[in-house]
């Protein structure tokens, strides 16, 4: 329940970037911030579930494409510096983009030398890496999914077949948060995620080293959006300002290890520039017939 | 009692009851479960239905979860019978250290407690490793057979506990004449005692069984591709694309119904037996010597110590270096410092919340279990069945229907403590119903008559006498709903507010995060409560903690 | 109208059982009624729907010319001692017998006073502070029956209260509770298997059978002139002659008839055993041979097979030197007013 | 060496009580062997330390010449009924007494054949396929009953196996545990609180008293030659009569003596009424007055206030017409070998 100057945030980032950011954003903004800190999977159905009497002002950081899914229930806001956003990641007027999503492939150095580790999805598919690479199911895990569409987008006519090869090598965890852990620990040997998740592990000294596949890198958007009848719209707006801003988008790929949208915020240290890789403009799931018939021939191409 | 209809004590409870259950469950819960007949566009269909029988990967998960509910509680039942024996009949050195750490056991906190068992047994897992170091190869705790280990050790202590009550207050002639027929202690262990207590057995397995059908977290990690209902549920419900809620809810609907086939076969089963005794000719314990007594310490401290296992291992990993992420070599508090800044406003939410709710469980679920255990006609009997809905009712589903129900309308809640609470208090009061109603039917109830013939009455009767004779009962499931309340996850986690947050919501977006050492922390923390409960529980048992222990 | 009045009072276990079937009582204030009937034939059933813990089939219960049956069971003011004893194990003797004083609001110090008299007159004084359970099946039985006495109830109902105890104790307790019943003026409903008992306490007994009354009466009279042949032989021991001519031969050296399908019966304290062909007055003689003989302290029963049959004769007092062996001949006296004639229905003709 | 010998038992409760303080008994192979004694004096403790559930504090016990304290309860082939019946409550009649024969290894037509019979001669054929729970207290006693025989075991313990039988029943099942044990030859050992019961059944009788024994011996023995003042007083009616110069003249009269600070008591059954001032030969006459009148069927006992204080005078078979009014002038005679002494230690002087 919001009171005067506090803006209800629901969001999916990790605590410890909470606990990092929202201290700034009160002292600078002088409003309170009353956090709601869910999965994303559970922001969207929370959002959903309180429909009629919006407790929420601002949804921060779950991925684009489960905004635009929620896009009836948004608010579309144009923030100040809009213009500063790489364009390739504005998909939808509802929301705003926040941050660049790169998907990579995490290697476990002690199981698996650098240099005879796969570089390629072709690469993956080979039987040799059976039981050996992590992956979180696409039917949970949004960032799963994006890796089938880059997959598909690839491969074209192929995509199935070669998704299927690939699968067969697949150790389902959990949530796309687990792989790492998953590879850190060693039950297996490489696994598929997000590039900042794998960074955390690579900087706390984890035997793990970065992959970005040749032929075809992923990286979407997640973004922050305006809750339709919140109650405190004005709060969600100086959020979204302050989010978008230059100095939190410093801090975000400075600090924490995501990639800005802005084009004048450079990438987190030690990662490649997003101009070298190979990046795939992934196509979405209309394209391939729809989340439903997806989900469906995933489920053959892993044998279930 | 007589069959008059007055309108006294009994009938008002009734009645409130009733009510409470309509508010608290019927109409928030039947309305979301009425969702599994719409479309997803909103359109009255049994598509839903069809596509559930149709499809092959429903009926392969049907199948599963129909294999690791039984596995579950065949293990559920050997392990918990086997030590609530030991640890009631024979004097085993610690017995009440091992009785702790049983509770402790269900004091796992969600994903930690599958990924301990990864630590160990994984395929990097430190006891492999150890293994193979000695030159002998096992295989990973991956697959079926991986989950039921872990269901046994994870759902025996609610049968242990359920058991070892009713154990030690069968009446002590009934097992003499059986050996002194030339039983041997063995056989008469079959033959009498377990009769005896089947009702508690039953009852305890029944929880171990439904909670194993409605757990995700261990197929999930463990699994390796072998689909439960519950998997099938939840990530039809949680995918972030994709996601079917209407088709999710029917899966939940179906498991609910299989929980409710479960519930009602336990509730035939233990129909015809009901047996009192006088709670004057009690067992005494046995003092075992030579290979016996050893083989009895062996199995109780075994049991207990695999079971806390989770939790042995949730400490040892709080105390761990870590960098980020990532675990290091050696130990530190820094898990701890982590977690320091906010941790008094979750340890008071959480305490406070599970207090309330256990508070409320008490009074109303003794009150209740009494009304079902003895004024026994149509209405209670009806009474009692409609209580086995919570049992069997995913939380998740409870946390939908509450935010749906008192978000506008005539009461709103959402956002509030009383939210929690009253989710939790929903959940929760079948345990005590059920704890007071199976020690109730232990006790002759010309008890409570000679009390009513002196003058006292009804309420008075079971207040003065009735009450402490089922103290330790009512005790056990207090504390198993407190223990499971301050567990609480997956309603509180739809109902929290930023101001709201407890312990297990914190642990679980820890978790989320892959931050295992700070969630590891919290946990011991919420170990330590529990803990520190669960003794003083104990302690305000005095002299009667011997029928729990 | 009668203090305590059961009316044709029925109770149906399950689809067909009687347990009891059309029972109707009436007992005066200060009258100490006993019930008697064979294991089984619903003694226990009748009290417990006096006391409301079961309600009754069909019938009235009044109690002081008020409705007991709308009465709840705490408010009816009933002492009631179980037959399964029924003590609290988590209080102490002493909280046991207390326990009913409570509410009715009696000071602390007054339950002292009471509860430790009480004790006493059980045998119990000094075990007070004593849990239940490390007490003898007889020490608890006696809990009970101070606990239900304590009150002073409008009614004690008491259900084989004494069945636990030896017979020193026995006499020393119904002593007990006749005294006190007649000092506070109430009636007691008593049941007992033991026929002695219930002839030496009893103002009336009532004698059971299959959930139906057969006989209600004075000791006297249930067991000097029994109604039916059930009372004869459940209350004392019963001699049956065989028919035929001996027994033929017997009825007319005395004078006695009946119609022909009657049996003929006596009590075996009514016989008297003389030595073989002793002289007989004012009696008729049956030769015999001893079969068995059984010492019961103040008096032996000796089985002697006759012509009409094997009879049983009572000897009171037997010294050492009255024992009788097996194979000697005696003869048995019976008087004329001695045998009792039943018709085929089991009611008793003339008598 | 008897068959059964129990070696100076003791067993301790707690601290310091203890519920047996050497006992020793020795019974014999086919003997019908009754513990009689108070309540709480220790009979079920004895019991239950034969059986096996409550080893003893110290002391032997051998049967068949073999330490039993060695074997476990469940090899000891002893059957036992207890005095709480221990019914097992999920089990039929019929389940409940085969029981004990599927250990035994036999074969389910004999179980039959023997279940039957069993449950017959406990009167309770008709209700094998019952559950315990829907029958009386004394049907439950006799499952019991049925099941701790139909073992044919080496020993048979019975706790008060009959006390919630009415008498019919009890001497008719008193003759069945009887002819059973003759018929198989083994002992038993019989605990009940009624002395008429262990005068008419036992072969020997022990009284016990607080844990130890007063006097074990026949029937006989107990009953008409008391060892000391508590078996007499235990077993039995005693008169007491008041010392002082009524007493001394009394004796005199008869030519008994004893120690000054002996008592001396008689039985009311060797007293003799007789009309007041009426002749007595070879007894002692004393004037009294009739106090209390209590009929008890076959007998009756008369109150009669005399000079040696009040004396209960047994009248045998009292028709209705010897009913006695109080106030009534009558004669109490006392023959000469009647009155027993006893010293102030409570041991039987000369007798
Ligand atoms: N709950 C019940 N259901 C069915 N039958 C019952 C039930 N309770 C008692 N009975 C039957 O009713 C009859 C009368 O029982 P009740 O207990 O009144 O006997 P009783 O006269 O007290 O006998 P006892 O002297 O053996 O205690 C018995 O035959 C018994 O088997
Ligand atoms: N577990 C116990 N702890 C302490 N005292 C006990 C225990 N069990 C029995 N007693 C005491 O031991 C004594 C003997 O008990 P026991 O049961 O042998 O008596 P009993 O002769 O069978 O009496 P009854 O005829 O009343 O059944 C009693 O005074 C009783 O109070
Ligand atoms: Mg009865
Ligand atoms: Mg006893």
């Amino acid at each position: 329940i919001a009171q005067e100057g506090s803006v209800v945030i629901y969001t999916a980032h990790k605590s410890s970037i909470v606990d990092t950011l929202l201290p700034i954003f009160e002292q600078e903004t002088g409003l309170k911030a009353e956090v709601v800190k869910l999965g994303s999977g559970d922001i969207a159905k929370r959002v959903q579930a309180e429909a009629g009497a919006p407790a929420a002002d601002v949804i921060w950081s779950i991925s684009g494409s489960q905004l635009t899914e929620l896009k009836d229930l948004l608010e579309p806001y144009t923030p100040p510096e809009f213009d500063k956003i790489d364009p390739q990641f504005i998909k939808d007027p509802s929301w705003t983009p926040y941050t660049a999503v790169v998907y990579v492939l995490a290697v476990n150095t002690d199981l698996q030398p650098l240099d005879t580790a796969p570089k390629t999805w072709a690469e993956l598919a080979d039987p040799k890496w059976s039981g050996q690479i992590a992956s979180a199911r696409a039917d949970g895990s949004g960032s799963a999914m994006q890796q089938l569409q880059t997959v598909l987008t690839v491969f074209g006519d192929e995509g199935w077949d070669k998704y299927a090869e690939i699968a067969k090598n697949f150790v389902f965890t959990d949530s796309s948060g687990a792989v790492p852990r998953f590879v850190a620990d060693g039950e297996t040997s490489m696994g598929l995620t997000l590039e900042d998740n794998a960074l955390e592990y690579v900087q706390g000294g984890a035997p793990i080293s970065i992959v970005h596949l040749t032929d075809g890198t992923a990286a979407t958007p997640d973004g922050v959006a305006l809750v339709k009848g919140g109650p405190n719209p004005e709060g969600g707006k100086a959020f979204i300002d302050w989010a978008m801003s230059k100095s939190t988008q410093e801090k975000l790929a400075m600090d924490i290890g995501r990639r800005s949208v802005r084009v004048d915020v450079e990438g987190p240290a030690g990662t490649p520039n997003l101009a070298d890789l190979t990046l795939v403009n992934v196509k979405p799931l209309s394209d391939f017939g729809g989340a439903e018939e997806v989900l469906a021939k995933w489920r053959t191409a892993i044998g279930e | 009692m007589t069959a008059m209809p007055r309108f006294n004590f009994w009938t008002v409870v009734m009645i409130l009851t009733w009510v409470l259950l309509f508010v608290l469950l019927f109409i928030p819960v039947g309305s979301v479960l009425v969702s599994s007949f719409y479309d997803q566009s909103g359109n009255l269909t049994f598509g839903n239905y069809l596509k559930f029988l149709s499809e092959p990967r429903f009926h392969q998960a049907f199948v599963n979860t129909l294999v690791v509910g039984f596995g579950g509680l065949a293990g559920a039942l050997l392990l918990g019978s086997i030590m609530a024996f030991c640890v009631s009949r024979f004097v085993i050195r610690g017995g009440k250290f091992v009785s702790l750490l049983a509770i402790l056991a269900l004091v796992s906190p969600p994903f930690i407690g599958a990924y301990s068992w990864i630590v160990l047994f994984g395929a990097g897992g430190v006891v492999r490793g150890f293994l193979r170091d000695l030159g002998i190869s096992m295989p990973p705790i991956y697959g079926v057979g991986g989950i039921l280990i872990v269901f046994s050790l994870k759902f025996y202590p609610y049968v242990y506990l359920m058991v070892s009550g009713a154990l030690s207050n069968v009446n002590r002639s009934l097992e003499e004449a059986a050996e002194g027929l030339g039983l041997t202690p063995w056989q008469r262990t079959f033959k009498i005692s377990f009769p005896m207590v089947f009702p508690a057995l039953t009852a305890g397995g029944l929880l171990a069984l439904i909670h194993a059908i409605a757990d995700f977290g261990t197929p999930r990690l463990l699994g390796r591709g072998y689909n439960v209902l519950a998997t099938e549920a939840f990530t039809l419900y949680s995918a972030e694309i994709g996601s079917n809620l209407s088709m999710a809810t029917t899966i939940s609907v179906v498991l609910i119904l299989v929980s409710m086939v479960f519930v009602l076969l336990q509730r035939y089963m233990s129909r015809r037996n009901v047996y009192h005794g006088n709670m004057i000719n009690k067992p005494v314990r046995m003092q075992l010597s030579g290979w016996r007594n050893v083989l009895a310490h062996v199995a109780v401290y075994f049991i207990g110590l695999c079971g806390a296992m989770p939790v042995i291992i949730s400490v040892i990993y709080s105390f761990r270096k870590t960098s980020g992420p990532v675990f290091q070599d050696g130990f530190a508090l820094q898990s701890y410092e982590r977690i320091l800044f906010n941790l008094g406003d979750v340890v008071r939410n959480s305490l406070t919340f599970s207090v309330a709710a256990v508070v409320l469980i008490v009074m109303v679920g003794t009150v209740v279990g009494v009304l079902v255990a003895r004024r026994t006609n149509f209405n209670t009997a009806l009474l009692d069945g409609a209580f086995m809905v919570p049992y069997v009712m995913p939380g998740i589903v409870i946390g939908i229907a509450f935010i749906a129900a008192f978000n506008t309308g005539p009461i709103v809640l959402t956002g509030t403590a009383l939210i929690i609470i009253l989710s939790i208090f929903i959940r929760r009061l079948p345990y005590t119903v059920r704890t007071t109603a199976s020690s109730l039917r232990q006790i002759s109830p010309s008890m409570e008559e000679a009390a009513v013939s002196l003058g006292y009455s009804p309420f008075q009767a079971f207040l003065r006498i009735t009450v402490p004779l089922i103290v330790p009962g009512i005790i056990a499931g207090g504390m198993l709903s407190f223990v499971t309340a301050i567990n609480e996850l997956s309603s509180s986690l739809v109902l929290y507010v930023g101001s709201t947050m407890t312990m297990p919501v914190r642990i679980y977006l820890l978790i989320l995060d892959g931050d295992f050492g700070t969630a590891a922390a919290l946990s011991t923390i919420l170990l330590l409560i529990s803990g520190c409960a669960v003794y003083i529980a104990f302690r305000f048992m005095g002299r009667n903690e011997q029928a729990l222990l | 109208m009668s203090y305590l009045t059961v009316n044709n009072a029925t109770k149906q276990f399950g689809e067909s059982f009687m347990a009891l079937n059309g029972v109707s009582i009436a007992v005066e204030r200060g009258e100490f009624f006993t019930l008697l009937g064979p294991s089984g034939c619903g003694k226990t059933t009748l009290l417990r729907a006096i006391a409301g813990f079961n309600d009754l089939t069909s019938g009235e219960i009044t109690l002081a010319g008020s409705n007991l049956r709308a009465v709840p069971p705490h408010q009816r003011d009933i002492g009631m001692v179980f037959q399964d004893y029924a003590v609290f194990p988590h209080l102490s003797v002493f909280d046991n017998v207390a326990f009913g004083l409570k509410p009715r609001k009696v000071s602390a110090a007054d339950i002292k006073a009471r509860v430790i008299p009480a004790l006493d007159s059980v045998r119990l004084g000094d075990m007070a502070q004593r849990l239940p359970a490390a007490m003898s099946g007889g020490q608890q039985q006696r809990i009970g029956l101070a606990r239900a006495m304590v009150i002073n109830p409008r009614l004690l109902l008491m259900d084989e209260p004494l069945s636990n105890l030896d017979a020193k104790l026995r006499i020393e307790l119904r002593e007990e509770i006749r005294d006190m019943q007649q000092q506070i003026d109430i009636a007691t409903i008593y049941v007992t298997h033991d026929q002695e008992e219930a002839l030496a306490i009893s103002d009336r007994i009532c004698v059971m059978n299959s959930g139906r009354i057969e006989q209600v009466g004075t000791p006297q009279q249930i067991y000097g002139d029994p109604q039916t042949r059930f009372v004869a032989e459940f209350v004392g021991t019963l001699n049956t002659f065989q028919p035929g001519p001996a027994l033929d031969a017997l009825l007319g050296q005395l004078g006695l008839s009946a119609p022909p399908d009657a049996s003929w019966a006596v009590r075996p304290e009514r016989l008297v055993l003389a030595a073989a062909g002793s002289p007989n007055e004012g009696a008729a003689a049956l030769n015999g041979t001893v079969t068995k003989y059984t010492y019961l302290g103040r008096e032996a029963h000796v089985q002697v097979e006759t012509p009409v049959g094997s009879l049983v004769v009572q000897v009171a007092n037997p010294g050492m030197a009255a024992t009788r062996q097996a194979g000697e001949a005696v003869s048995v006296l019976v008087p004329r007013d001695a045998p009792m004639a039943f018709g085929a229905d089991g009611a008793r003709i003339g008598g």
